[in-house]
């Protein structure tokens, strides 16, 4: 019976060994992108939580229709079907008293472009298209050039 | 029963024979010291934050709101309790508090809102009480902690500023105004004016001498 | 006449503000506005590159580069109208670690699994491949090569792929990554109605008067239909929304009815709603009789998982999990007693009142109810379960195309219909909802691909799951991905997925944009042109087939994935891939390459260049000599036309924003299966379902089974993984747009703050996930846009450096070999308080 | 009518020198055109560019600070007759480079032109 109990302990054994060792993974090199190249198999450590930015001033928009995002912090603003915090201020009403700039007579159109009185229904989830930032610097860049920038590089090298 | 009163007005009027002055005195004091401690000690019990949430329906509704808002949990830990806000600090308001807290009691007695969904239908209501108290008080609670005398506007973000050295120092506007919704969710907002001390919307004086509103207003008061 | 920039500005304005206001631009402000061509914009449609909601935009061009873009008000799907990931479309091409030439791991100039990677010319990464692709032909056999696709490959790509693999290396070792996605939605419509696609459309949400969410959160995931619903809902008195979900996420910001249940207790809650229906005789009785049949499901099938897994070994029923026999209505009812209120409540852990509302808006006759599900009934060990109930239910009230009442199957990729699903890049489908194992499918196959009758093999592939396995177990030894980072999304990594891309008899090759995780951890990568760089064609959720032209060049050596797949077809005879009896047969093959019996074949080439739009380049066009993408369409449109499948022809699909198909006389259906809307439904039927013979729909018997791994004293918490709005899936993209990146940075583990209290933590802290297969460190969030409840923690898998899939269990849904990406079993250690 | 400056006294933010061009659709009752364009023609900041002469009016607005914006078109809002004022256009510049030459003839980028409709 001894013999018996030892020669099965000793193939699970066997059979973990094996796993182990097809599971054995060199970790591979690679190019740099998001992720570090080279440290798939690493439990990388987690930067801390971004902080928020809080009231820049305008931000520029990459072209005339780019949504802008928010310049200041929306820390605990509800909106859903009971109200709508960011309407608080920049509803046509409120931004005289609040200075914040108006939703754009876009917003007041309803899906046949028909102009409402009030933001049109189907714009009432402003956090579908406006985001806040964050003060991280992007792990990579972005190569985007925007009409004027491009207007002025023709400028500089006269067409051939 | 009559017979009964008039015994006990006698007893009550009889010099006493088996005690001395002082015992009386120092009983009567201590008791007054027992009866005013216990008093008040009863009735700060009930002004903590764990008494509030022993009723389900403050625990699972309010108090689970107010977690992770800024009063629950933020950058210097200063937390607000229910009678940070709830409850007025200075003795006589208090006080008057806490006989309207009566109605509270009926309302757990009774089960007004004892369903999340009967506590939602009741929201907007309890809401406007508590509105229009510190609207009435000018935010006195809030300012116990957030002093505008001791607010140094020049840290704040330029859009706290901006406000703050405008609608609130010209007294124009008061905390209640914008930071409604600041601690627990808001009720249904559509018919709640929107804040801000004179709201343009109702400032129809550029319609001139045709003003609906100004038409309104009389035939309401004729009506009356 | 010199400008400067103030009066350059105030020229913009004027002019965006008459355009708004619809005034004439006087001659005056006008040579200031255009002089010559030199900053002429050019405008032309596409749609957005991400989800399966299908909204067209508008992109500007100017000087071979994407300028700016904006909604497209001509659209029937979005009217102007983007999400934010919609209006950075034009910045998502020019991350600055694109990639422009292919790279190869070599070691002492030769090709080395563990080298490092080298810049190489395109002929010799063709000719790695190529050697490598026939070394595991002839030692191993056509199974021993595989290609794992994607929802979002275009339609002529998926097709060339499919032809490529099934019928050219003759190995159906080819998969979507829509198998993560949709496949229990597949199989719950061939189940219930033998034929794919959703029946309804996006017009039922202007008709709807009740909308139920399973498992959906579209605030987040279809912003754009979640506008619809919110403008129904917002403007139509009366109108209700119901959000069910493990957890409260956006899309409860407007729920009227929010319900949080128990993980895999949806299944009881969709039997008590069956349940209540029959109870309280609100079934619609005519429907029933006449359209309807019952049947019980096979019952005990499984996980999916491993063979000699102890919880596989259990399951009676893995192997005919796909069946069912015949039952009366009585006994279906019968069936539905034990999922009684008080039990579905007990065990789902949803009150009473709000099951018995729910199943009031569905049992209600007048009330029109749209249901939207998507990864919540998906990705589930019993999906194809979930997808047959919520039909079951839709069915007993009848409520079902017709506008407004629409079990709608929400699609997460932007071709995962259009391409994966229609296509039939699947390792058991063909085209228009045929099966490799049917003998007559795959002769009609073979006539329309024109090649000879036995090519494609009639033995389904490894499906995604059984890839990475097979790689590990290194029965694959060939293996190619495009348009997908499945090194991050896929399921196990730890124990399955990375051994397998990185066992040494592998190779594997990756078709990519940028350097994702699995360029990183690939053999050869291949960088590859993408959404507007090349011509193309994307079939959204509601059947809508989009096209768009290639409207810039691609940058550096970057090839579209059609010019891969076409040029590596060239590198083959049909002698060394297919059979000697084969050719015997048919000699007119023999000594052809695959790229003459696939794409040159007479057929697929049969429109010349000419037949361009002269304002639109097309490299793959210019490289073959041929227009190879209309070729390429109208040969795969002839398996649906006549078939309920029909596609309009080409050239109309150019111009206007998609039809939905079938498009039967030009004329787009927009409720199938009912006269009147429906060419196939035959006069006087009103209803037919005639995906069956019997033109009836199935309804199922299903009951509830545990999942694959629920919490235990060591693994205590759920874990569920899913998408953040701001990110597209892995984020290639999406993390590469500064706007974008800088709303969500990080993927952090959103939990419950009494759970982080318990254990010590608290928001900000830093804990490592540990399940059976993996670990994974992040911070605790416990407010912003998801709150969880206690025991369960979700974590998105958009960061490539906190790959969360690590940790997932690669348990599938037996009968659609989906994954479970919602449910396992984790704990949480602290890592540092802060 | 003594030129308004912006009503409320807004602490001046220590933002760099910028300057705000903005453009404005204004709706008027057509008889009182005349009376609006005359006093826009005395706001230094305001300027009228574009009208159908039907009392649809483009005004160009160009001021130091965005918050200013804001009460101008409250200010336009306040004239005789004016039935709304919207923001259509609004960049902003960095007062430095304002009066750098951009180009011999830059131009605007044209209203839409669609190419690849039927």
């Amino acid at each position: 019976m001894k013999l018996l109990f030892s020669v099965t302990a000793a193939c699970i054994v066997l059979v973990y060994a094996l796993v182990a060792i097809a599971a054995e993974v060199i970790e591979p090199s690679g190019p740099n992108g998001i992720r570090k190249g080279g440290t798939l198999l690493e439990t990388l450590p987690a930067p801390p939580i971004a902080d928020p930015v809080d009231a820049e001033s305008k931000r520029m928009r990459a072209y005339p229709e780019q949504p802008p995002t928010i310049p200041h912090t929306i820390r605990d603003y509800h909106i859903n079907k009971n109200n709508n915090r960011c309407l608080e201020c920049h509803n046509r009403i409120q931004t005289a008293v609040s200075g914040a700039p108006m939703i754009s007579i876009t917003h007041f159109m309803d899906r046949d472009f028909q102009v409402l009185a009030d933001v049109a229904p189907r714009r009432y989830f402003c956090l579908q298209c406006h985001v806040p930032q964050t003060k991280v610097k992007p792990p990579v860049g972005n190569t985007f050039k925007d009409i004027d920038i491009l207007l002025r590089d023709q400028k500089q090298q006269p067409t051939p | 029963m009559k017979q009964w009163i008039k015994n006990y007005w006698q007893t009550l009027r009889s010099p006493a024979t088996a005690f001395s002055l002082g015992f009386l005195l120092l009983s009567g004091f201590v008791g007054g010291i027992i009866f005013w401690g216990g008093f008040n000690t009863a009735l700060e019990a009930t002004n903590t934050e764990k008494f509030c949430i022993s009723c389900h329906e403050m625990r699972d509704n309010v108090y689970e709101e107010l977690k992770g808002t800024i009063h629950w949990t933020n950058r210097s830990g200063v937390r607000a309790t229910c009678p940070d806000c709830h409850v007025p600090h200075e003795w006589t308001h208090k006080i008057a508090r806490k006989m309207q807290a009566s109605k509270e009691v009926w309302g757990k007695v009774f089960g007004t809102i004892n369903t999340r969904q009967k506590f939602l239908d009741k929201r907007l209501e309890l809401a406007r009480h508590e509105w229009a108290r510190l609207k009435a008080n000018d935010s006195l609670e809030c300012r116990n902690c957030h002093n505008f005398e001791y607010m140094d506007l020049s840290v704040q973000s330029p859009r706290a500023r901006e406000m703050h050295a405008t609608q609130l120092a010209t007294g124009k506007a008061t905390c209640i105004d914008c930071h409604r919704g600041i601690a627990h969710h808001l009720p249904n907002m559509q018919n709640e004016d929107a804040w801000g001390p004179k709201n343009p919307a109702h400032d129809a004086s550029r319609f001139g001498d045709e003003n609906p509103l100004k038409i309104e207003k009389e035939k309401q008061n004729t009506s009356e | 006449m010199t400008i400067t920039r103030r009066e350059f500005a105030k020229a913009s304005a004027v002019v965006a503000a008459a355009t708004a206001a619809g005034l004439a631009i006087p001659a005056k402000a006008q040579n200031l506005v255009s002089k010559g061509g030199a900053n002429e914009l050019r405008w032309a449609k596409a749609p957005c590159r991400f989800c399966g909601t299908g909204c067209s935009v508008m992109v500007a061009t100017k000087d071979n580069r994407v300028v700016a873009t904006h909604g497209d008000i001509k659209s029937e799907v979005n009217r102007g109208l983007n999400c934010v990931k919609g209006y950075f479309l034009s910045k998502i091409m020019y991350g600055s670690d694109r990639l422009m030439k292919p790279l190869l791991r070599m070691k002492d100039g030769k090709y080395d699994k563990n080298g490092d990677f080298v810049e190489v010319s395109w002929d010799q990464a063709l000719d790695v491949m190529e050697q490598k692709t026939k070394d595991a032909l002839k030692n191993h056999g056509p199974d021993s090569v595989g290609m794992f696709g994607s929802g979002q490959w275009t339609v002529w790509e998926g097709y060339a792929a499919s032809k490529l693999m099934k019928a050219g290396f003759r190995t159906n070792n080819i998969d979507p990554n829509a198998r993560h996605c949709m496949a229990s939605a597949v199989m719950g419509f061939m189940r219930t109605f033998g034929i794919d696609e959703p029946m309804g459309c996006y017009d039922d949400m202007e008709a709807a008067d009740v909308f139920v969410l399973w498992g959906s959160n579209m605030a987040e995931m279809h912003p754009i239909l979640w506008s619809r619903v919110t403008d129904r809902r917002l403007s139509h008195p009366g109108c209700k929304v119901a959000v069910l979900s493990t957890f409260e996420h956006r899309s409860f910001e407007l729920a009227d009815l929010p319900i949080i249940f128990n993980p895999h207790a949806d299944l009881l809650v969709l039997n008590y709603i069956a349940n209540y229906i029959i109870q309280n005789n609100k079934v619609n009785k005519n429907f029933v009789q006449k359209h309807t049949r019952f049947v019980r499901g096979q019952t005990d099938i499984g996980y999916g998982l491993r063979p000699d897994d102890p919880l596989q070994k259990k399951a009676t029923g893995s192997d005919k999990a796909n069946s069912w026999t015949d039952m009366t209505f009585e006994e279906y009812a019968e069936f539905l007693k034990p999922y009684s209120l008080n039990r579905v409540s007990k065990e789902s852990g949803v009150s009473k009142e709000h099951l018995k509302e729910l199943a009031g808006l569905y049992a209600d006759p007048k009330t029109k109810v749209m249901s939207f599900w998507t990864m919540g009934f998906n990705q589930h060990t019993r999906g194809v379960w979930a997808n047959n109930m919520i039909y079951n239910i839709h069915l007993l009230t009848g409520k079902i195309s017709s506008p407004g009442n629409s079990p709608f199957s929400l699609t997460g990729q932007p071709s995962a219909c259009g391409t994966a699903r229609e296509v039939g890049t699947f390792a058991h489908r063909l085209p228009a909802d045929m099966l490799v194992e049917n003998a007559e499918h795959r002769a009609r196959t073979e006539k329309i691909w024109r090649i000879p009758v036995g090519t494609i093999p009639p033995k389904p592939g490894f499906d995604a799951v059984a890839q990475s396995r097979a790689l590990k177990d290194g029965k694959l030894r060939v293996y190619w991905t495009q348009v997908t980072n499945n090194a991050q999304a896929g399921p196990n990594l730890m124990q399955e997925l990375l051994p397998g891309w990185r066992n040494p008899d592998t190779f594997i090759i990756v078709s990519d944009v940028y350097p994702t995780t699995s360029a990183q951890a690939a053999d050869l990568i291949l960088p590859t042109a993408m959404w507007v760089e090349k011509e193309g064609a994307y079939g959204n959720a509601e059947r809508r087939t989009q096209f768009w032209h290639q409207q810039v060049r691609a940058p550096g050596e970057s090839k579209s994935d059609l010019w891969q797949l076409v040029e590596f077809s060239k590198r083959f005879k049909t002698d060394e891939v297919w059979p000697r009896e084969l050719l015997d047969q048919n000699p007119t093959f023999k000594g052809k390459t695959l790229f003459e019996v696939l794409f040159a074949n007479g057929h697929a080439n049969r429109f010349p260049n000419s037949d361009r739009d002269k304002r639109f380049e097309n490299d793959e066009a210019e490289a073959f000599g041929f227009y190879i993408q209309k070729g390429l369409f109208e040969e795969y449109a002839e398996f649906g036309r006549g078939h309920a499948h029909d596609l309009a022809p080409f050239d109309v699909y150019h111009k206007g924003r998609g039809l939905r198909w079938p498009v039967v006389d030009g004329r787009e259906t927009r409720w199938r299966f009912r006269e009147g809307y429906d060419p196939y439904v035959k006069p006087g039927t009103r209803v037919q379902f005639y995906g069956n013979e019997d033109g009836r729909a199935r309804i199922f018997a299903l009951p509830y089974e545990p999942p694959a791994e629920s919490p235990d004293e060591e693994y205590p918490f759920w874990l569920c993984t899913g998408r953040v709005l701001e990110h597209w899936h892995t984020g290639s993209m999406t993390q590469r747009v500064p706007e974008l990146f800088s709303a969500v940075p990080y993927a952090l583990v959103y939990m419950h703050p009494d759970d982080a209290k318990a254990q010590g933590f608290r928001r900000g802290s830093e804990v490592k996930l540990v399940s059976r297969r993996g670990e994974m460190i992040a911070r605790v969030e416990t407010r912003d846009r998801v709150q969880v409840p206690k025991g369960l923690v979700y974590v998105p898998f958009f960061d490539a450096e906190r790959l969360i899939n690590k940790l997932t269990l690669d348990a599938t849904d037996p009968i659609s070999k989906q994954t479970d990406f919602k449910k396992c079993a984790v704990r949480l250690e602290l890592v540092s308080l802060a | 009518m003594e030129k308004q400056g912006p009503r409320s006294p807004l602490s001046q933010a220590a933002t760099p020198a910028s300057l705000h061009i903005a453009s404005l659709i204004v709706h008027v009752r057509p008889h009182l055109e005349g009376v609006l364009v005359s006093w826009l023609e005395s706001q230094r900041a305001l300027e009228m560019r574009l009208s159908n002469d039907a009392g649809k009016l483009i005004v160009l607005v160009e001021t130091e600070h965005h918050l200013q914006i804001n009460p101008m078109i409250e200010d336009i809002r306040n004239q005789p007759g004016v039935l709304n004022v919207a923001l259509v256009y609004h960049e902003e510049l960095s007062l430095a480079e304002a009066d750098d030459v951009l180009q011999e003839d830059a131009d605007v980028p044209q209203p839409v032109n669609i190419v690849g409709e039927g």
